[in-house]
């Protein structure tokens, strides 16, 4: 079984959701569209055993050029362990205002956590997704930090934090050190 | 006259087991440790000798947290009711013969009864603190002592039928009949019964689900800092030396030894006490730890049914001897 | 007198021993001190890579109990929190609150460049160093610290408990 | 604030005869920094809700921001239980991006460390889950043969923990006779510690009544959960990526990935035991078959310390800027995205790339076995006891670092 001939059938079964097939050292990825995701990955898990969830993950094309390419795309690593072949979809998500495309929770319970990380960390949401929370940063975090337009250190503090330094503030009059010899201020 | 005696024999017993106390401290940590392949304390005076007298200090000297939302009363009053009871129990221990504070009649249900009462600290601990953690400890140490209590008496009843009492010197007289003048032998299953009991009595592994570190933090004395954390050190580590001393007692002969010893008669008793301290420790670095619920159907389903075994098995002896 | 301070044991400078009686004489102070010195309880609490090195330094080869240091699990019973590892902001406000929950006298180990400084990670989710919200005693470089490094810490935390003047917990 | 150990809210609210636990982030068997929000009824686990995060450093924002040679670093900080495995699999990992062949003693030098790691890792991993289940002494004896393993890193590279050994195109240092001699002297004693610790463990009642039955995954429901590694072989899927997609050396190399059938904590416990032994072996072959050469590969582009134009680089900020520069402007980048994947001890790593012709990534993502492991820890901890469930975060194996990036 070859990744190419899985590639070829998933087009033949998808012919309009498929925009490209691509080869880069040896993987093969289809640029396909969002809306049949849930059905082209029960597709791919039913027919050709892909029944091992790689990876999940979403990226930001703001400054990246290609033919197919919109705003945000999220890419499914599928892997046949039975077959010992891979294959890699990249859906692209047209709406750069509010991404959203359907979960697959449906067929694997553990993309659950995944799709909590792309909803977190890109701001794509996954339709029918059980839980969809943030889940590496706090929850009242303002912006998603892997969009390209979020700067490394952060575009505002987190108000938590802000909370805790003042709160440290107040309390600074019980510490040993500062009541004691006024040194050890922490500004 | 004779209570200021006994004032100052209170006194000196006091000191010195509060001193054995603490060097029960410093010798779990010596012993686990080479065990470990490490050294234990070895800085702290020489070979670590003063580690706990330094740990003492250090608590003594610590801030008294109570947090806000705890039951104030009974928050304070836990831990000076699980060291006081396990004090008392002291009483009634004989260390040698004559050599006992409260010769009574019934030391064996004095004993019991203030071992139950040392749980009433731990579960009150665990409510008044008012935090999940310790609610969870307290409520596991109900449930293990309730299990655990029952398998204990009456792990000691066969020994209570073969000498016909239940004062302890009498008991240990009374041992003096049998094989090797120890009741173990005889009363081997009973002894078994007893063991194990006493491991979940004193909260020691493989039964320290009151306390135990990996899941509940620790446990009931989760919120107690300072001298109430240590008062409750020191009740648990005293609540080893009375079981310990309940089993030398009971099954060992007390202070009968294989010869006298002159001008120091308790020799005997406490070598077997420091042999039973040195199995607690040596079972805490072996073992690993039950769950909650095979620990209650070990109590129930196994010790039990034992225990009632033993009895009987005592009886039938008991009437045709 | 004389004939009998030829007998006492010198443990520290200033605190002796009389080995018959089981007794520490010294000024309230130094006695204190060399207690809370020879018994520095941190609580278990790793954050990242640093806390692998602690545990080791807790091991066999280091034997951190050969201070007198043992891990308490319960920030109640702790006397040093030794910060090892990242601090994100997300765990910082968790962070403090262990420190709030630690009795007086308490005292802050931080471990590692990231406690220090926030290391390599100079993005949004990290604090850029523990002081910014904590009174560090100790600082300890490295990434992460050697397991001796951590104790040549503790050793310097123990020099600076021995210093102290007066910090009694009830009255202060 | 609701996030602490000791936290003093007596009532459940809502729904009162359930009883609401807050486990961690400071919590003894949390492994670092996890938070566990339990619902009990009584011991029982009614539900079981895990929280991550409170180790996000923002790794694949970071990544963006440095060249590849740079992020090399970061991946030590992954799963720092087992840098090395982390190490090679970024270099894996690029080496495939840029297409940079590696030379053969260099692939061999690779497995060695991977083994290395694995067996420090899985150490740690012994250790910390027997003292989760209460037996302390198997702790100090699994960390005094970690302790050999990690001064054999020290010599090796210079560190103990976070090595950064690989670099892009082969290692960065060749292996000296003493480290090999140290190597020999382990593997041939270490056989017999992994016995010690069986006897232990494995003769002991109360372990085995802590383990075997609790959290029993069945094989369909192993791929369900993603899980990977150990925790997958435990129930009998075959899947080991060093057999799958062999990466370094691992073709020449003969091993046998062991699987377990029931899927409980025993099998995944034993498993790991079994891959000790093989780890072992594995180490032997290496030390046997390691081939002579150079430890770079020949055209591997210097992306790290670039040679011509030689220019002094001295500390201050605008060389270092220049230096980096250099390195980004180097022609080997090509537009192309790729997902590879090694399989590190707690599972199979992925890192998937994206380069638009620039000397940084346009995008890195970590596939981490530990944060789908943590995932599944939602439907695992259901039902059981909250002894169990400290069983069961021992036994998948998860490293925080490595979770929240």
């Amino acid at each position: 079984m070859e990744s190419i001939l899985i590639a070829e059938d998933l087009r033949n079964n998808f012919p309009n959701a498929i925009f490209e097939t691509q080869i880069h050292r040896g993987q093969f990825s289809s640029i396909v569209a969002p809306e049949p995701i849930v059905e082209m990955c029960r597709f791919l898990k039913e027919d050709y055993k892909m029944n091992h969830l790689n990876c999940l993950t979403g990226v930001d094309n703001l400054s990246r050029k290609g033919k197919h390419f919109e705003r945000f795309e999220v890419i499914y690593q599928l892997y046949s362990i039975e077959y010992r072949v891979g294959l890699r979809l990249k859906a692209q998500i047209k709406d750069s205002e509010d991404p959203s495309i359907d979960s697959i929770t449906s067929l694997w319970t553990g993309a659950d956590w995944l799709e909590r990380e792309t909803f977190d960390l890109l701001g794509i949401t996954f339709n029918e997704h059980p839980n969809l929370k943030r889940i590496l940063t706090p929850e009242d975090w303002e912006g998603h930090p892997l969009q390209k337009t979020y700067k490394l250190k952060g575009n505002t503090e987190w108000n938590g934090f802000t909370k805790l330094k003042e709160k440290v503030k107040q309390l600074k009059q019980f510490d040993f050190y500062s009541a004691q010899e006024g040194t050890h201020s922490n500004d | 006259m004779q209570i200021l005696i006994i004032l100052l024999q209170i006194a000196a017993l006091l000191a010195i087991v509060l001193l054995h106390v603490a060097y029960t401290t410093y010798f779990e940590r010596k012993i686990i440790g080479h065990m470990q392949v490490r050294m234990g304390p070895m800085l702290v005076g020489w070979h670590g000798l003063l580690q706990p007298i330094a740990d003492g200090i250090k608590s003594f000297f610590k801030e008294d947290i109570i947090p806000e939302q705890a039951d104030k009363p009974l928050f304070l009053a836990a831990p000076i009711i699980c060291l006081v009871t396990m004090l008392a129990s002291l009483a009634v221990l004989p260390f040698a013969r004559g050599w006992v504070l409260a010769d009574i009649n019934i030391g064996l249900l004095f004993l019991f009864a203030m071992s139950s009462l040392a749980s009433y600290g731990i579960i009150l601990a665990g409510w008044a603190s008012n935090s999940k953690y310790t609610f969870l400890g307290g409520m596991r140490s109900m449930a293990q002592v309730i299990s655990y209590e029952i398998p204990m008496g009456l792990s000691l009843v066969g020994v209570m039928m073969l000498s016909g009492s239940l004062n302890l010197t009498e008991i240990v007289t009374a041992q003096g009949t049998s094989i090797f003048s120890i009741y173990l032998f005889p009363q081997i299953i009973g002894f078994f019964v007893f063991f194990i009991a006493m491991l979940a009595e004193t909260n020691r592994v493989p039964f320290d689900l009151p306390e135990a570190e990996t899941e509940l933090v620790s446990g009931y004395l989760t919120e107690y800092s300072g001298m109430r954390y240590a008062m409750f050190f020191m009740a648990e580590y005293i609540g080893m030396m009375v079981m310990a001393s309940i089993g030398t007692v009971c099954f060992l002969g007390g202070w009968n030894g294989p010869f006298e010893i002159p001008f120091f008669p308790p020799f005997w008793f406490i070598l077997k006490v420091y042999g039973f301290l040195f199995l607690f420790i040596w079972i805490r670095a072996t073992l690993p730890r039950y769950r909650y619920d095979q620990l209650m159907e070990l109590g129930w389903k196994l010790l039990i049914p034992l225990a009632l075994l033993n009895i009987f098995l005592t009886g039938l002896f008991k009437v045709f001897t | 007198m004389g004939k009998m301070n030829n007998d006492l044991m010198q443990i520290e400078d200033g605190i002796k021993f009389i080995p018959g009686a089981s007794a520490l004489v010294a000024p309230l102070n130094k006695i204190i001190n060399w207690g809370r010195a020879g018994s520095i309880w941190p609580a278990t609490f790793g954050l990242a890579c640093c806390a692998i090195e602690m545990m080791v330094a807790g091991a066999a080869t280091n034997d951190l109990d050969r201070f007198g240091i043992i891990f308490r699990a319960s920030p109640r019973q702790a006397d040093c929190l030794i910060l090892a590892g990242t601090i994100t902001k997300k765990m910082a406000p968790v962070v403090r609150r262990v420190y709030d929950q630690m009795p007086e006298p308490r005292y802050v180990l931080a471990m590692g460049s990231c406690a220090c400084t926030g290391g390599v990670f100079d993005t949004y989710a990290v604090v850029q160093g523990a002081d910014e919200f904590l009174p560090v005693d100790v600082y300890i470089p490295g990434c992460p610290p050697r397991p001796e490094a951590l104790l040549e810490g503790l050793i310097k935390l123990q020099e600076k408990i021995m210093q102290e003047q007066g910090r009694w917990s009830q009255f202060s | 604030m609701t996030e602490s150990a000791t936290i003093n809210v007596p009532v459940a609210q809502g729904n009162e005869d359930k009883y609401k636990l807050k486990m961690g982030p400071q919590h003894p068997a949390t492994h670092g920094v996890l938070r566990v929000d339990l619902e009990l009824d009584g011991e029982t686990i009614t539900d079981c809700d895990p929280k991550v995060g409170y180790l996000h450093r923002g790794f694949e924002k970071l990544a963006e921001h440095r060249t590849y040679a740079q992020n090399l670093v970061l991946t030590d900080r992954l799963d720092y239980m087992a840098a090395m495995a982390n190490n090679v699999g970024y270099c894996e990992a690029v080496e495939k991006l840029l297409d940079i062949q590696v030379s053969n003693r260099a692939r061999f030098l690779r497995v060695m460390v991977c083994e290395m790691a694995r067996l420090a890792s899985h150490l740690l991993w012994l250790a910390t889950h027997a003292l989760d289940i209460g037996a302390m002494t198997v702790f100090l004896y699994a960390f005094r043969e970690r302790e050999t393993l990690m001064e054999i890193f020290a010599e090796l590279c210079g560190s103990r923990l976070t090595n950064t050994y690989t670099c892009l195109g082969g290692v960065r240092q060749d292996v000296t006779h003493e480290i090999m001699r140290k190597l020999d002297n382990f593997i041939n004693e270490f056989p017999a510690c992994i016995e010690e610790y069986e006897t232990l463990i494995d003769t002991n009642r109360i372990w085995l009544k802590r383990t075997i039955g609790v959290a029993p995954v069945s094989a369909e429901m192993g791929l369900d959960l993603c899980l990977t590694g150990a925790s997958l072989r435990g129930s009998g899927v075959d899947y080991d990526i060093r057999k799958h997609v062999p990466y370094a050396a691992y073709d020449q190399i003969d091993f046998e990935v062991p699987l377990g059938e029931t899927g409980d904590t025993y099998a995944r416990y034993r498993c790991r035991m079994e891959e000790m032994r093989q780890s072992n072996y594995i180490l032997r072959q290496c030390i046997e078959k390691m081939p002579p050469g150079a430890i770079v590969g020949e055209d591997a582009p210097d992306l790290v310390m670039p040679t011509t134009p030689r220019k002094k680089v001295t500390a201050d900020t605008s060389a270092r800027q220049g230096l980096i520069k250099l390195i980004e402007d180097r022609d080997v980048y090509m537009e192309g995205d790729i997902y590879v994947a090694t399989e590190v001890p707690k599972g199979e790593l992925g890192f998937y790339f994206i380069s638009d012709c620039k000397g940084k990534p346009y995008r890195m993502h970590i596939r981490s076995p530990s944060f789908i492991h943590i995932g599944a820890l939602e439907t695992l901890g259901k039902g059981v006891m909250v002894a169990d469930l400290i069983a069961i975060i021992g036994t998948l194996d998860v490293v925080l670092g490595e979770c929240d990036r």
